[in-house]
């Protein structure tokens, strides 16, 4: 584990957004440093990908403010957050079905020759990078509408890769994998905090979590519900703070899973 | 106790607007006569006669559908005369008849709407055609009657062009040797541009020896595909517009017709003012038509002129339709000078 | 399936996080004011601009109010406006028809020529025009939902195609006048009231009674099964707008000749539809193809079909909307129905709310959406403007309305998960 | 567990499916009982998706036979494979982003009242249905498009079990849920195998499919890698079948680790 | 930056279920026996459609295939042609352009009137038209984008405006002939190779050796780096079609006056707008707008900007198509570029397999697309068919054409995720 000094990277202090009539996120407080891994967890619509929509740039904050290496920022669209080095891979994906693997990877960023696409370079680029992720692609030159859920997961994590990030934000980027295509994301986590990158990363799967976060923000129905260090919190600490409840399915299931097998 | 819509209703909107001539006229993409001269010469006209008269102006855009919505957005506002450019002639028998319930009266302009009117006023369509025909035979000079034409009429859909047409043919069936080609332009010059390369195509360089087209921007697109493809043949149009006059100068066009069209917005506008004021038509309408049940509708009827380079100054420029500035451009002095226009 | 009780049952706690509506008329008030700000505003941006537009010829002309021309333009916008509602229903699937201002022609054709020239008994002609519509309408979907061509090309070759037989059709004889005082004639010119004025008050009571009556049974049924219902304050508010509004509508036009029978129809016609569409499984089906159709098809809903019998639907309105536009101009003709009718159709479904992206609409904006057109076509045919001014108005004030409309809907698009 | 007994609900024998140039499927063979549940797995890519949705009728399958309770059944179109009883929740969830939860549920069976749509009926049931899932959604009527990804899921699982099916199929259902969901969802599958049904689990998570499957299947690139009782099977067993190799990802990552923690 | 050795490198293997396509010449023909049999046709059935309207006119008239006759063909495709490339272009964005054929009428109408009548340099007079016409798609534009309009009722509005400007703009005295020699009226009468016909060979062998070039310098970069390439005997034969085409259009045009100057100028158009959109970074940034505009945005594209441009270049495209309008018509009229113009154009670029869904398409479909729809047009019009009629077959032969490109692109379009 990478020790962390100085000013956090990015911060986020008192964020509010707001849909319609729902309230998503109520003053919320995050903290990222340098070769940090950040891990976010919480309940299902607790507001984790807006904040880290937020934070992305799609969409904009209603109050608070964001801060990146100590200074006050505006993240107004994409291209901002894009600018100042934040690398985002959405739960959503958000590729461009007609384009091909290649296409999508660099897109924004293309390599060019002469002022136009080198489609050659950058095609065997691409097949390096996902080589290093252990994914299996009939061709790289198929639209992306072709691909299986987990090969589109990879695709998207790999465009983070391309271009130079500081901070490298995860939506569940495992929740489509197999179990080796995880374990290769869990490296590259890794990797990228050693490199001294900022990383959040969000997931439902509290192993992966413990396995490479140092720290763990819990957020419930939009609020924060208290931030860990992963070395000294229990697995049961962490998912009462997510469920707001010591009492919940997951512990009365494994209560009576524990009962039938006696 | 439900009802038809009855004359013994009260009359909505006859609250004193008596000062009102409507005046409806049907398209303005095919020609720009209606604007550019049918509307001000009837406005100047009505200001002459009644100086605090006003003219409720509306354009139907080639609907006849839109022009009833017109026509009844007059009525309702309470204009008591309508001078009408139907643009289907055919359709317009209720809606006259509904006018005349609610007592009021209509002129037909241009052409002959059916339906009680109070008056009419026009050139002859089927008149033009004749004389379309006539001009072209007279173009073609002594080789009429060993020479092919081919026919560019106006749009099918458009009830005026079948009477062109007709009356065309009437001429043309007799005085040449054959119509080799016949198509629909659809009054669109570039259509009409296609027909005649197909035309050429189908017929060779050296199949036809004339070119009736029913309107003048038709014309202008058929000759410049003749001329592209070195054939000279006359070509022949309608509406004496600008830009056929200059073909008239430089000699690529061999005629147009003519409708004066001051002539005939004077008779409309007197014939609508005195309708207002109550006054008798007939010294104005000398003459008599018959349209369908209705007889001895008081009209004025006008005759057209075919314009050819030799009577230009004598008709469009002596009726100040055109400037000769407006004609004799720099691209066309050098014409304009060897015809004694300048 | 799950009637049974599920092992760990979570007690149905409401979202904190949801911004409850206060009780009463202040609650409807601050919710109203939270919409306005965060741009959810229905069809409040047309009748404002339906508001201005009247306003403006008021002033301008002074007769813009007037009774009769008030009945005019409810008259006029019967056919048009059942185009429009026929083009929502496309809109609703995310697809576009052209051809449906030619359908309207072919009918208007087909029905005036049998009953004119062939002698064929007027409502015979009249259901036998319909019919051909809606067999039109069943070969664009045909080839459309099973052969996969594109819907705008399918119809563009319909437009072409369905105007070359409507000109075969009238034939050389030209325009077919309507038979005097027949079915077609007396579309226009019927007006419910025309002498018994209580007839007009009675359709336009019995209108806002049964929106009371409903709202009223469904919120009691809402109660009953412990659902959040409407309040009785709100539903109050709700038929008391719509009761000022027929009423004085009523009123108006009872001042001419009492109300016209095409806008009757059309009302009802576009009332009929909203309910097929909102409270109908096949209406249902309608927005799930509209809002995907690979979601659509998986739930087992035979997309082909919905497709198909929407086009039937679409075009069988559009040729009722000819024979109004027949009976309005006293004849069929080559040109009913031209391009022009067709954009402005279209322009009156979006103007009128109905999105351009499919699965979100409604009928009403069919109806909303060409009195603005028609408000305007009049009031600058009133005003006299000159030809080239009046398009270059038209397209502005398009502009304008829908810009309002644009801006108002942007929150709630970047609200869209990509 | 429930013993399996009789000739299977639902039988794939030799199923093959290509697109374009890719050989999706191979030869692939599958069983279900009544009361079992199996657990489908394999790599990314490996055909899973594309063998449910043979079954549910979206790709109707090239060659090979499907059997349903013994008898060869041809499916065109998912409305097929509804009419015989089986309920699909696909990866891709597919619901309609215009309709609002309770329209989503009920697509395709609503409720109905004198002939028309009964929304009151309707939205009593949805609230009941989702709350079994202990899932909480601002409100049944906000359309689909407003929705975390997980509430999604939820949403989709919840549609399956509208209707009476017979065969339920979950293509990675708890990929975006939260432990808690997690938790319900497998004890829902527990509760429809006492209830007598077949159900195909796909699932990346070895820890969930070790929990509740019967037998599990795996496919690797298109093709049957061998069948396996849970009970009898260990996990190793399962993920070398799955990855091809005992030499995986997996097992390196594991091994530096435990390396690591020396 | 991942440069760095990956900890667990895996051998690239192919898939094992990709099939491979096999070397040389067989292997083509079998890939494109599978491509044919799982419908992948691409421009395929556009040109056996092309090939079987010219036989059944060649066989009806016996002259379709004169050289003066396919002049004229090629000289007419030029205008509506490169509208078509303007729709190709805002297609590609899922959107459309209404008003692409009223811009053309306003461009012609603005040069030719500053010529003309102003007396302008006719050079500097164009370039005003074509700036002019710029201005009017980047305002589109700007509402579409930036205010969020939807953009069919933006360039709905624009038609509107823009013809109403057409109008005003000719004004009363109506009609402009254009100038005797000058440089609108050359664009029709300019021949290259007319006198000289070593210019028009040069040029049609200019272009097929550019083309074969491009192909080897490709396939031999990829080659080095180890990738996948295209094998010598495929750029061969690809090359060999390809001259074979061109070569016999230019025989058969110089039997009459040489390379008509619009054919050459359009031709280069859709050259440079197809390199433009395959080749550069601009390109790919419409193509993903597009596929998905979200994804677009997150990729940090600017995507107001994208579309903006889009319509900037089809209206560019389109005022640069009523200038070769004018120039075969002889003369800038009110009509110019009237609906059935857009129309035709927007059938051309469906026709030629630009999708209306977005993100597919190349601009070289709206040549292939045009050249059915003139060619259909042509004929018919030699044969001397009845305008109803024409309607009706050009409605029919353009739905037979799209249908059975429709019935191919089906296989794939199942294939797409839901
Ligand atoms: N519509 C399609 N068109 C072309 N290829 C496809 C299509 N659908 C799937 N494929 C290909 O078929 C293969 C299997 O895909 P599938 O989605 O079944 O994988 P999967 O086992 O579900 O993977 P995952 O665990 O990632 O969801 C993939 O290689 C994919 O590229
Ligand atoms: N575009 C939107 N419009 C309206 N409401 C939204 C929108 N996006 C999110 N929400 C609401 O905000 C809340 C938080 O959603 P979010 O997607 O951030 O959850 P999450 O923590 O990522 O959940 P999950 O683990 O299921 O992905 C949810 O209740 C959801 O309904
Ligand atoms: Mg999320
Ligand atoms: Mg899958």
């Amino acid at each position: 584990m990478v020790h962390v000094t100085g000013a956090p990277v990015l911060a986020l202090r008192g964020v509010s957004k707001r849909f319609g009539a729902v309230q998503a996120l109520t003053d919320v407080q995050l903290e990222v440093h340098a070769g940090e891994v950040v891990a976010l967890v919480g309940d299902n619509g607790a507001g984790k990908s807006t904040l880290v929509k937020t934070i992305a740039g799609v969409h904009p904050i209603d109050e608070g403010v964001i801060e990146w290496e100590g200074k006050p920022v505006s993240i107004g669209r994409p291209h901002d957050a894009q600018a100042l080095g934040i690398a985002t891979v959405y739960q959503d994906l958000a590729l461009c079905d007609n384009l091909d693997v290649v296409g999508n990877l660099f897109l924004g960023r293309e390599l060019k020759r002469f002022g136009t696409l080198d489609e050659v370079a950058m095609e065997k680029r691409a097949r390096e990078l996902l080589d290093t992720l252990s994914i299996r692609i009939p061709s790289v030159r198929i639209p992306i509408a072709g691909l299986s859920g987990g090969q589109r997961q990879v695709v998207a994590i790999a465009r983070a890769l391309v271009g130079d990030p500081k901070i490298v934000i995860l939506d569940e980027p495992t929740a489509a994998l197999g179990v080796e295509q995880t374990a290769q994301v869990l490296d590259l986590v890794e990797r990228l905090r050693e490199r001294g990158l900022g990383v959040i990363l969000i997931s439902h799967n509290m192993a992966d979590v413990k396995a490479v976060a140092d720290t763990v923000a819990v957020l419930r129905l939009g609020r924060n519900n208290g931030s860990f260090e992963v070395a000294t919190t229990s697995h049961e600490e962490i998912i009462s703070a997510i469920t707001g409840a010591t009492d919940n399915a997951v512990t009365r299931r494994q209560a009576r899973i524990a009962e039938d097998a006696k | 106790a439900c009802g038809k819509a009855g004359s013994d209703k009260k009359d909505g909107a006859a609250s004193g607007n008596n000062k009102s001539i409507g005046l409806l006229l049907p398209e303005n993409a095919s020609s720009t006569r209606y604007e550019s001269f049918d509307k001000p010469f009837i406005e100047a006209k009505v200001h002459e006669l009644c100086s605090d008269c006003k003219i409720e102006y509306a354009n139907a855009e080639a609907s006849a559908s839109k022009q009833k919505q017109q026509f009844d957005t007059l009525i309702a506002q309470g204009v008591k005369v309508i001078i009408l450019d139907a643009f289907d002639a055919k359709a317009t028998q209720t809606w006259v008849k509904e006018a005349a319930d609610k007592g009021v009266k209509v002129v037909a302009y241009d052409r002959l709407a059916s339906g009680p009117v109070s008056a009419y006023v026009s050139f002859d369509n089927e008149k033009v055609g004749e004389l379309q025909g006539q001009g072209l035979v007279d173009a073609l000079g002594a080789k009429a009657a060993e020479s092919n034409v081919v026919m560019i009429n106006g749009d099918d859909a458009d009830p005026n062009a079948a009477q062109f047409k007709t009356g065309a043919h009437k001429v043309l069936d007799s005085k040449v040797k054959g119509i080799v080609y016949e198509q629909s332009g659809e009054w669109k010059p570039t259509v009409a541009g296609q027909k005649i390369g197909a035309a050429i195509s189908s017929l060779g360089k050296d199949g036809f020896q004339g070119v009736y087209s029913a309107n003048d921007g038709m014309a202008g697109a058929i000759i410049t595909q003749l001329k592209s493809q070195g054939i000279s043949v006359p070509v022949g149009g309608q509406d004496a517009s600008l830009d056929a006059i200059q073909r008239l100068v430089s000699g690529d066009q061999a005629f147009t017709i003519y409708k004066a069209y001051k002539p005939l917005a004077d008779a409309a506008g007197e014939l609508a003012v005195n309708l207002l004021q109550g006054k008798d038509v007939k010294g104005v309408a000398t003459s008599t038509v018959d349209s369908g049940a209705d007889k001895g509708i008081p009209s004025v009827l006008l005759d057209p002129k075919v314009v050819t380079k030799a009577n230009i100054k004598d008709t469009v420029i002596a009726d100040k339709l055109y400037k000769v500035a407006d004609i004799c451009t720099a691209d066309f002095a050098a014409a304009c000078t060897a015809a004694g226009l300048q | 399936m799950s009637t049974e009780t599920p092992t760990t049952p979570t007690p149905p706690a409401v979202d904190p996080r949801l911004l409850v509506r206060k009780e009463g008329l202040a609650g409807y008030l601050d919710e109203f004011g939270r919409k306005v700000r965060s741009g959810e505003l229905g069809s409040l941006p047309v009748v404002v601009g339906l508001i201005i537009i009247a306003a403006v010829f008021q002033w301008k002309t002074g007769h813009f109010l007037n009774a009769d021309n008030v009945t005019n333009i409810t008259k006029w916008i019967a056919g048009p406006g059942l185009i429009a509602t026929g083009v929502v229903f496309v809109l609703l699937l995310g697809e576009i028809d052209l051809s449906l201002g030619s359908v309207a022609g072919a009918t208007a054709a087909i029905s005036s020529v049998l009953a004119v020239r062939q002698g064929v008994n007027e409502w015979l002609a009249v259901l036998i025009g319909i019919a051909a519509a809606v067999a039109l309408g069943a070969l664009h979907g045909f080839f459309f939902s099973k052969i996969g061509v594109p819907a705008l090309l399918v119809t563009l070759a319909g437009m072409l195609a369905w105007s070359g037989l409507q000109n075969l059709v009238i034939g050389k004889l030209g325009t077919v006048n309507n038979l005097n005082d027949g079915v077609i004639a007396n579309l226009d010119t019927y007006f419910l009231g025309d002498g018994d004025i209580v007839w007009a008050w009675l359709a336009a009571i019995l209108s806002i009674a049964l929106f009371a009556a409903g709202q009223l049974l469904d919120a009691r049924r809402r109660t009953a099964a412990g659902l959040p219902a409407r309040p009785i304050a709100e539903i109050a508010m709700r038929t008391g707008v719509l009761a000022v509004i027929v009423l004085v509508v009523a009123y108006v036009l009872n001042q001419d000749r009492g109300l016209p029978l095409p806008l009757v129809l059309f009302v009802g016609i576009v009332a009929i539809t909203d309910f097929v569409l909102r409270r109908t499984g096949y209406g249902r089906q309608i927005f799930a193809v509209g809002g995907g159709i690979e979601a659509a098809r998986r739930a087992g809903i035979n997309v082909a079909w919905v497709r198909t019998s929407v086009y039937m639907i679409s075009a069988g309105l559009a040729g009722l909307g000819g024979l109004f536009i027949a009976s309005q101009q006293g004849s069929a003709d080559k040109g009913l129905g031209g391009a022009n009718m067709l954009m402005n159709a279209i322009a009156a479904a979006v103007i009128g709310g109905t999105s351009l992206f499919g699965g979100r609409g409604k009928t009403w904006s069919a109806l909303l959406g060409i009195l603005v057109i028609q408000s305007i076509t009049t009031g600058l045919d009133m005003v006299g403007a000159e030809q080239a001014i009046q398009y270059m108005i038209t397209g502005a004030v398009l502009l304008a309305a829908v810009v309002l409309d644009s801006v108002s809907r942007r929150t709630q698009k970047s609200n869209g998960r990509g």
